[in-house]
């Protein structure tokens, strides 16, 4: 059992998923490529402004719609703009939402979780709350903010945050709940640890591991539901480009021109396909059960 | 299992399929000789159209939506129209002008009935005029020198004026936005910002009532005993002949779906196609898609006169110098073939254009000058806030190239984006453009819309009580009166002039060209009438 | 048992509560104005005024909510600003194609997606298992209306096997509303099957530890038994609890697919709704799904009990 | 003590093992698991396989059964032969067919053995099902009829109930009968009394003894408990590491240990005979925890539903001078820890009075509880979670210092002293308790305590997850700190030689109440409650000195 235990719990969660990359190579091929994947992507999103050839907003009525070409690596949109530069820097835009809602709804919900583990009397008032607001469906919940709002980066954002939040506070309530009856727990408690600093130092840390497979999650699933919402007509203006709103203007021309659709399509695709494996691979490293059968 | 299904997944559809057979029953006994079973066995000939949005609203007067429009003129029919040549001829009444032209007198014809049975009578159509007088601009021009408009016997209806008021019988007779649809005067005893719940007209078709879905579909079916005139059908005059059994209006999220759905002959008809998707359509020997409308929208930019920076005209001026159609609408439409670069504020084919006072919007727009203009001006880089909306394909091109335009000229641009709901909304607030209000935003309208001063809801200067962006014109205003004292063609073509150039001189608004919308249709959908509204009189299906 | 029914059942109530007032606060606090929507284009302001207080827009909030709630304890959803109908009735009529389509997907999901993540588990780490993670991650990394633009493509346009678009009631034409309703199925499976199929796999994976599979192995068992008789019985229970809260996700996927084949359900109603400010139609659909969302995960809570002897309340 | 002494040269083999080899899966270079065991049992046989944890014990039956966890562990060489059959060269559904109806398995945790979601009687069935085609009605027989055979009360309710409807006990008869139902040649039992009570360990060992008699059962008993095995073994063969160390009949076995491992073995298991007498006094001054009249009722009036409440302790009274271990026995449910977790006030007690160091704390609230925390400090049973994996053991151990406002480098630099004090290197505050092994970790656990400098240390079950000679050390641990420290000790456990070994008075509960309390000598040497006669009786190998190889002279038979 202790020998099971000693690769992986011997740093902190946070360190050990720095070195995920040196332990996913006994994972075989699918989570080595993955990562790779994700890492050009991430760094040809970066990087996008240094080589993009043309302004991604620039219109030009004369080439609208044309195929690719030395100018037009993947030729032009409906209104004339490049679609090589739109889909670079769209992923620049998608994986800051993703990236963005993940972290903003694991930190918000972390905090409202470790609350509601720790306050009774505020855990009832806000696990109803959060039943609520899993029970209005997330994409009518999203549409509804995002007119609310107007159709702007951040408020995109939020739209996607505020019904993750809820997962993530049950998630981080749930550990906190079953850490809390750990006899490393008690015994803190039984060495005069305060609540708030037992809280802190004994059971946030719990919640980091599956904390950052949720978050990797979260960050996949808000790539997808932006584009979801650009399909809907609710979601970021086209002025700032997403891999969803490439694709949600692209859909007229499903048929005439694909690639407008199967450029941002494929990208998106990739990139939360690495996401998620990666996600399934740290959760696999991650749960101490499934190490456990394997040890 | 069947009879589970039916009782458990789709209560409502049966309940619905009930009271249509008891409405069918009710129908079939009404009809003499016709036999319930021979009408429901023949074959039905159903003509199942896309159109451009779905039918929510089915009043006509309360909004000018064109989908509301194209449905009353299935449902109901109007006194007099207008025929390809813009001429008005009689439809269900012919009228007599005194020679002091202050005494109209219409004339029902014969056979004439709503589809409850009722005949129409002289007193429907003095309480529908009535009620389309207190919301039609054009109407409430008319109720403004009106003496009297009585019903004098069951076909008759007297319409005397204070003062002559020539463009009465133009008026009547247009076709959009609002014409004045005759409903039973019951109907029309609903208040004008009420909407009504009735179905029942005297046009050609009858609304299929448990077939009605919001948004969805609507089905109309043959009013038989609509008695059609004589003449051959011209755009909305002449004999409304149906030849089909039903007519359904359906509405898809998209086109590509449409158009799948039309090359695989789910549906036989589609009111609006993308220019760009014409090419899908061109493989297929079953569909044809041409030019119906010949005459198009005029897509048009509006800026609000209240506030900075678009308060001072020499503003205006430069930010319309800026403006290319030929960009707005290459950008917009793609093929030459679907759209025209049209400066006049009247439409482009209509008897009224004229292009004066547009030379740099038809000729792409002149940057440097109005880089000049806006330095000598006063501007002081306040953020021009533009409404872009966002899930309005017709409207997505021209907010993002005026923007480019704008800020090439010069100006500070806060593009602002969101749903065409939220700007039909703020448009009509008139807060600051930093609290709330907005500097410039761009729509769409159909040509006959906005083809003569009479009808143009830009073109009035009545500050407060004028269209968004609420310009006070004084000047614009009195050539409006001449207008209406106009009493030929030429006449009205010379004051037409006038506000042409006046329109262009303070930029009461920017038209930034004019566009065709191809429709596409079966090959078994022939006779389809060429007209700006799709009707579905004429139309025949083939086997 | 009965008495824990009820006693979700009055649970559920503060959580309708909050929902109808988040709901409301979140509309009226919404720029948009369903008069202008009414009115059209040509609309001058002073008659949005009158039509905005016919539809009594100018009362205070408090007064519209009160009157409200006043409606919804008298079974009255509303009216509809836009088309003027009882919003009951329009729900009466989008519901059933979104139910029927809903069920269908269901049914096909489980029967899909429960063999596969079985399969998956049992073949632990061999090709057949990584075949439907991969099955499953893929589910999860292509938009809806994409996986439904290719099922369109392929078995529409190029095959011409099934119609493009549209909804036939089961009543009318049962083998119609078939072909009408499989590809929209399909697409909105694809996500509901990789959820079930993993939690599937995951839970099974768990349960085929346990001490009573390798007793009921080491009674001599045969695999099939092993697998569906003992183990899946005892992974049920998360399995049915994320086909219960991937009951969401099914939602937002209705609002997609319905849009793409032209499907006249509460999805495309809703979004409608919305984007046209129609607050009673946006209030009673978001308070239903959400009341159907926590009926159906208090009817999974209450069939855990069946499932599983131990639980009883 | 009577062994038996029955021998088999006579009896068939039932199974050969011959240099079985069971390696870890694609991994040739590290030691192996089994390395190449061999021994036969022969028909009626019962071989005790005794050895402690990681002994490879279970492996071997597994093997036997065919049950090795897939991709984990695997058979790298030798036989496995079951009358002439050898059990390695079976496919999957040979296999399958041999079990149940050849040889047969028994599991130690008869909770999670049994199918929770499957009444009983089904589950029984099914091995009919399986190996055989018999009528319903005739199915259904045989299986009452083994029900009966195990003695089950109530059959026909029994053949319909969930296993969570059932005691441990009855659980465990119905994996017998499961076991026994098609009359195997070889019945594997691994550990199957070990998460028993002792008064139903008892029975079940006397189940196996008497099916074994009637059916000519050969069983392979896998045990930890050396007094189970002087119980029920014919034949003891003891394992360490994979190894076969040493095989011989019981009584050869116990009275002269050939191999030093099985002598440490014996010698590690604690007497039942009591500790002698302390006759030093215990300094002056109050008791260092005193205990009045403690009730705690769990359950309530819900609000649609009503339960009766549940005395999980009603009534318990007593003191503990300072220097001096008070134990409370009882077997599961008896409410022995709920007594500890009270007096820790990690629940909070329904009435009653307890007094540390002089100080009332039963009515304390959770943050007027925290200054008076350093005067009683707890150590749990199981090692593995006692202790926060991510802190390193400094962290741990300088916790309690620090709330009480001690400074870092002074409670680090105690911290090691305090290491030393245990028995583990001073570096040792620098690594990560999985670098430890369970005994390590307790020690550790005590060291935490000890930082505290607490009047009281209570001690639940913490050397019941430990192997016996690990046991044996942090008992010894304990006393030495114990004399050292002046501390008092409140040990909870339910087992008695334990509980003999290190207290000096001891409180025996039953169903939440005290039945018995007294001097360690009396309630263990002469109980004067029947239920701690009956405790004392079910204790295996009671008569039996195993650390001096011999039986004990003054406990009556």
């Amino acid at each position: 059992m202790s020998a099971a235990n000693a690769p992986v719990s011997r740093l902190q969660p946070v360190l050990g998923l720095l070195s995920l990359p040196l332990r996913l190579r006994k994972l075989g091929g699918g989570p080595m490529i993955a990562a790779i994947v994700l890492i050009i992507i991430v760094i040809a999103a970066a990087l996008a402004p240094l080589y993009i050839p043309h302004d991604p907003l620039a219109i030009n009525a004369i080439y609208r719609l044309k195929g690719p070409s030395e100018m037009f690596l993947l030729g032009t949109d409906a209104y004339g703009r490049d679609l090589f530069s739109r889909v670079v820097m769209g992923g620049r835009v998608s994986l800051f939402i993703g990236v963005g809602a993940a972290v903003v709804s694991v930190s918000l919900g972390l905090a409202i979780g470790l609350v509601s583990g720790f306050f009774r009397v505020a855990d009832s008032i806000i696990m109803r709350i959060m039943d609520s607001l899993m029970a209005i469906p997330s994409i009518l919940l999203a549409i509804a903010l995002v007119a609310l709002n107007g159709p702007s980066l951040w408020s995109v954002i939020a739209a996607i945050t505020l019904p993750e939040i809820p997962r993530v506070v049950r998630l981080v309530r749930s550990v906190v709940l079953t850490v809390r009856e750990e006899p490393y727990v008690e015994a803190a408690v039984a060495l005069g640890s305060s609540m708030p600093k037992i809280l802190w130092q004994h059971l946030m840390p719990n919640t980091l591991a599956p904390l950052t497979v949720q978050g990797t999650y979260i960050c996949a699933s808000a790539i997808l539901t932006e584009a979801i919402l650009s399909f809907l007509g609710a979601g970021v203006s086209t002025e700032i480009p997403t891999w969803g709103n490439i694709m949600a203007e692209g859909r007229l021309y499903f048929q005439i021109k694909p690639s407008l659709i199967f450029w941002p399509g494929l990208m998106l695709s990739l990139c939360i396909l690495s996401i998620n494996l990666l996600g399934d691979t740290a959760r696999d490293l991650l749960d101490p059960r499934l190490r456990k059968r394997e040890a | 299992m069947l009879s589970f299904k039916e009782g458990l997944l789709d209560k409502t559809a049966r309940s619905r399929g009930a009271s249509t057979l008891r409405a069918g029953l009710i129908a079939g006994a009404l009809l003499s000789g016709t036999g319930l079973a021979t009408s429901a066995q023949a074959e039905e000939k159903v003509i199942t159209a896309v159109m451009h949005s779905g039918l929510r609203v089915i009043d006509p007067v309360i909004t000018t939506a064109h989908i509301v429009r194209n449905h009353a003129y299935m449902l109901y029919d109007v006194l007099i129209a207008v025929d390809e040549n813009f001429t008005p001829q009689p439809q269900m009444a012919s009228w007599a002008v005194s020679d002091d032209k202050l005494t109209y007198t219409f004339t029902l014809r014969d056979g004439l009935l709503f589809h409850d049975g009722a005949a129409v009578t002289a007193a429907d159509a003095e309480a529908s005029l009535k009620r389309w007088g207190v919301k039609d601009s054009g109407g409430q021009l008319i109720f403004d020198v009106t003496d009297t408009l009585t019903a004098t016997d069951e076909k008759t209806l007297v319409w005397t004026l204070k003062e002559p008021y020539p463009p009465l019988i133009d008026t009547l007779a247009k076709q959009s936005a609002l014409p004045p649809f005759i409903m039973p005067a019951s109907v029309a005893a609903t208040p004008a910002t009420e909407s009504i719940s009735s179905f029942i007209g005297s046009g050609p078709f009858k609304f299929v009532e448990d077939e009605y879905q919001p948004g969805v579909s609507v089905t109309y079916e043959k009013f038989d005993e609509y008695v059609p005139r004589e003449e051959p059908a011209s755009w909305m005059a002449g004999g409304k002949v149906v030849y089909v059994d039903k007519v359904k209006w359906v509405t898809m999220p998209d086109s590509q779906t449409s158009i799948n759905a039309l090359l695989s002959g789910e549906v036989d008809y589609m009111e609006q196609v993308p220019v760009d998707l014409l090419p899908i359509l061109e493989s297929s020997d079953e569909v044809v898609s041409e030019l119906r409308d010949p005459l198009g929208y005029q897509s048009i930019g509006r800026m609000n006169f209240l506030y900075p920076p678009f308060d001072d005209v020499k503003i205006r001026k430069a930010a319309m110098m800026a403006i290319s159609q030929q960009d707005i609408m290459g950008t917009l439409v793609g093929n030459p073939d679907y759209y025209k670069i049209c400066g006049a504020v009247f439409g482009c084919g209509t008897p009224l254009e004229d292009e004066t006072g547009a030379e740099t919007l038809i000729n792409g727009g002149d940057v440097e000058a109005a880089k000049k203009l806006l330095a000598e001006s006063d501007y002081d880089g306040t953020p021009v806030v533009l409404m872009q909306p966002t899930d309005v394909p017709s409207i997505s091109a021209q907010p993002i190239v005026a923007a480019q335009a704008l800020r090439d000229a010069g100006f500070t641009v806060d593009m602002q984006p969101m749903d065409w709901q939220t700007l039909v909304g703020r448009r009509a607030s008139q807060s600051k453009p930093s609290e709330g209000g907005w500097n410039i935003f761009f729509t769409n309208w159909g040509v006959p819309e906005i083809n003569s001063p009479l009808i143009n809801p830009m073109l009035n200067g009545r500050g407060n009580d004028a269209w968004f962006g609420w310009p006070t014109d004084d000047a614009l205003e009195a050539l409006r009166k001449d207008f209406i004292k106009a009493e030929t063609l030429d006449e009205q073509v010379a004051v037409a002039k006038q506000i042409q150039a006046h329109a262009m001189d303070v930029v009461n608004y920017i038209p930034v060209g004019q566009y065709l919308v191809p429709q596409a249709r079966s090959t078994k959908i022939v006779d389809m009438l060429p007209s700006p509204v799709p009707v579905f009189w004429n139309v025949k299906k083939e086997d | 048992m009965l008495g824990y029914i009820l006693k979700r059942l009055l649970a559920v109530v503060p959580v309708i509560t909050f929902v109808a007032i988040f709901v409301f606060l979140l509309l009226r606090l919404t720029p948009g104005d369903p008069a202008a929507i009414l009115a059209g284009d040509a609309a001058t302001p002073a008659q949005l005024e009158k039509i905005r207080t016919s539809l009594g827009l100018n009362d205070p909030l408090l007064v519209q909510f009160g009157t409200w709630i006043g409606q919804l304890f008298r079974g009255d959803l509303g009216i509809s600003l836009i088309s003027n109908i009882p919003v009951s009735d329009m729900v009466g009529q989008r519901i059933w194609p979104t139910i029927n389509i809903a069920l269908m997907t269901i049914i096909l999901s489980v029967l899909l997606a429960v063999p596969m993540g079985v399969i998956a588990a049992w073949k632990h780490r061999t090709w057949a298992d990584y075949a439907v993670m991969s099955f499953s991650v893929l589910g999860f990394s292509v938009p809806v209306f994409v996986i439904g633009y290719i099922f369109i493509q392929v078995f529409s346009i190029e095959l011409r096997w099934l119609p493009v678009q549209g909804y036939t009631p089961p009543t009318e034409d049962f083998g119609k509303f078939l072909s009408k309703a499989i590809l929209p199925c399909l697409t909105l499976a694809t996500i509901y099957v990789a959820l079930i199929a993993r939690m599937t796999r995951a839970s099974m994976l768990e349960v085929l530890g346990e001490d009573y599979v390798r007793t009921a192995r080491a009674k001599g068992v045969s695999e099939t038994l092993v697998l569906f008789r003992h183990a899946l019985r005892n992974a049920a229970v998360p399995i049915l609890t994320i086909i219960g809260t991937g009951f969401a996700l099914l939602i937002s996927g209705v609002v997609v697919t319905e849009s793409v084949f032209n499907i006249p359900g509460i999805g495309r109603l809703t979004v409608d709704a919305i984007l046209a400010r129609d607050y009673p139609v946006i209030q009673a659909m978001i308070l239903l799904t959400s009341a159907i969302y926590v009926f159906i995960n208090l009817m999974i809570d209450v069939a855990y009990s069946i499932i599983d002897p131990r639980i009883r309340y | 003590m009577l062994f038996k002494t029955k021998t088999f040269e006579d009896a068939p083999v039932v199974l050969s093992i011959e240099d079985l080899t069971v390696r870890l899966s694609g991994n040739t270079t590290a030691k192996p698991v089994l390395d190449k065991i061999s021994f036969q049992i022969r028909a009626g046989e019962t071989v005790c396989l005794v050895g402690e944890s990681g002994s490879g014990k279970s492996v071997t039956s597994l093997a036997a059964m065919g049950l090795l966890p897939k991709g984990a562990l695997e058979v790298s060489g030798g036989r496995i032969l079951l009358g002439e059959t050898n059990l390695l060269d079976l496919n999957a559904s040979q296999m399958r067919d041999k079990r149940a109806k050849s040889l047969s398995m028994v599991f130690q945790e008869p909770m999670t053995a049994l199918n929770p979601v499957m009444r009983v009687g089904e589950q029984i069935e099914e091995v009919l099902d399986t190996h055989s085609r018999v009528s319903k009605r005739e199915k259904k027989q045989r299986v009452l009829d083994i029900m009966e055979q195990v003695h089950l009360p109530d059959v026909e309710r029994v053949y319909r109930s969930y296993p969570h409807q059932l005691s441990g006990g009855q659980r465990q008869r119905i994996m017998i009968a499961m076991a026994l139902i098609l009359e195997p040649q070889l019945l594997i039992a691994d550990e199957p009394t070990t998460a028993l009570d002792v008064t139903t360990q008892r029975q079940i060992l006397a189940l196996i003894a008497e099916l074994q008699e009637k059916h000519g059962t050969a069983v392979l008993f896998i045990t930890h408990d050396m007094g189970v095995v002087a119980e029920i073994a014919d034949t003891v063969q003891v394992m360490n590491h994979g190894i076969l160390v040493e095989r011989a009949p019981v009584e050869t076995l116990l009275r002269s240990p050939q191999e030093d491992y099985t002598k440490r073995l014996l010698r590690a298991v604690p007497s039942l005979v009591p500790r002698q007498e302390r006759t030093d006094k215990p300094p002056k001054g109050g008791p260092a925890l005193s205990v009045r009249d403690l009730d705690k009722a769990y359950g309530s009036s819900g609000w649609l539903v009503n339960r009766a409440p549940t005395q999980a302790a009603k009534d318990v009274n007593f003191d503990i001078p300072m220097g001096r271990t008070l134990g409370i026995v009882g077997e599961s449910g008896s409410g022995k820890s709920t007594v500890a977790r009270c007096i820790m006030r990690l629940i909070d007690p329904s009435d009653g009075s307890i007094k540390v160091a002089g100080a009332e704390i039963a009515k304390l609230t959770r943050s007027e509880m925290r200054p008076y925390r350093k005067h009683i400090q707890i150590v749990f049973q199981d090692p593995f979670r006692s202790l926060n994996p991510r802190w390193t053991v400094g962290q741990s151990l300088i916790e309690g210092p620090l709330n009480l406002g001690q400074d870092k480098t002074s409670a680090m630099k105690r911290a090691r002293e305090l290491m030393e004090l245990v028995g583990l290197p001073e570096d040792a505050v620098d690594r990560y308790p999985h670098q430890f092994s369970g005994g390590q970790r307790q020690r550790i656990a005590i060291a935490r305590a000890i930082a505290m400098e607490p009047d009281v240390l209570v001690a639940d079950e913490a050397v019941s997850a430990l192997d016996v000679s690990v046991q044996d050390q942090v008992l010894k641990l304990l006393d030495e700190l114990q004399k050292k420290l002046g501390i008092a000790i409140l040990f909870i456990t339910h087992d008695l030689r334990v509980a003999a070994q290190i207290c000096d008075e001891v409180v025996v509960m039953q169903k939440g109440r005290v039945v018995e309390h007294g001097k360690a000598a009396s309630v263990l040497g002469a109980p004067k409650h029947s239920y701690t006669r009956a405790l004392i009786e079910a204790a295996p190998g009671r008569s039996w000195d195993f650390a001096n190889f011999k039986e004990l002279p003054t406990v009556a038979a």
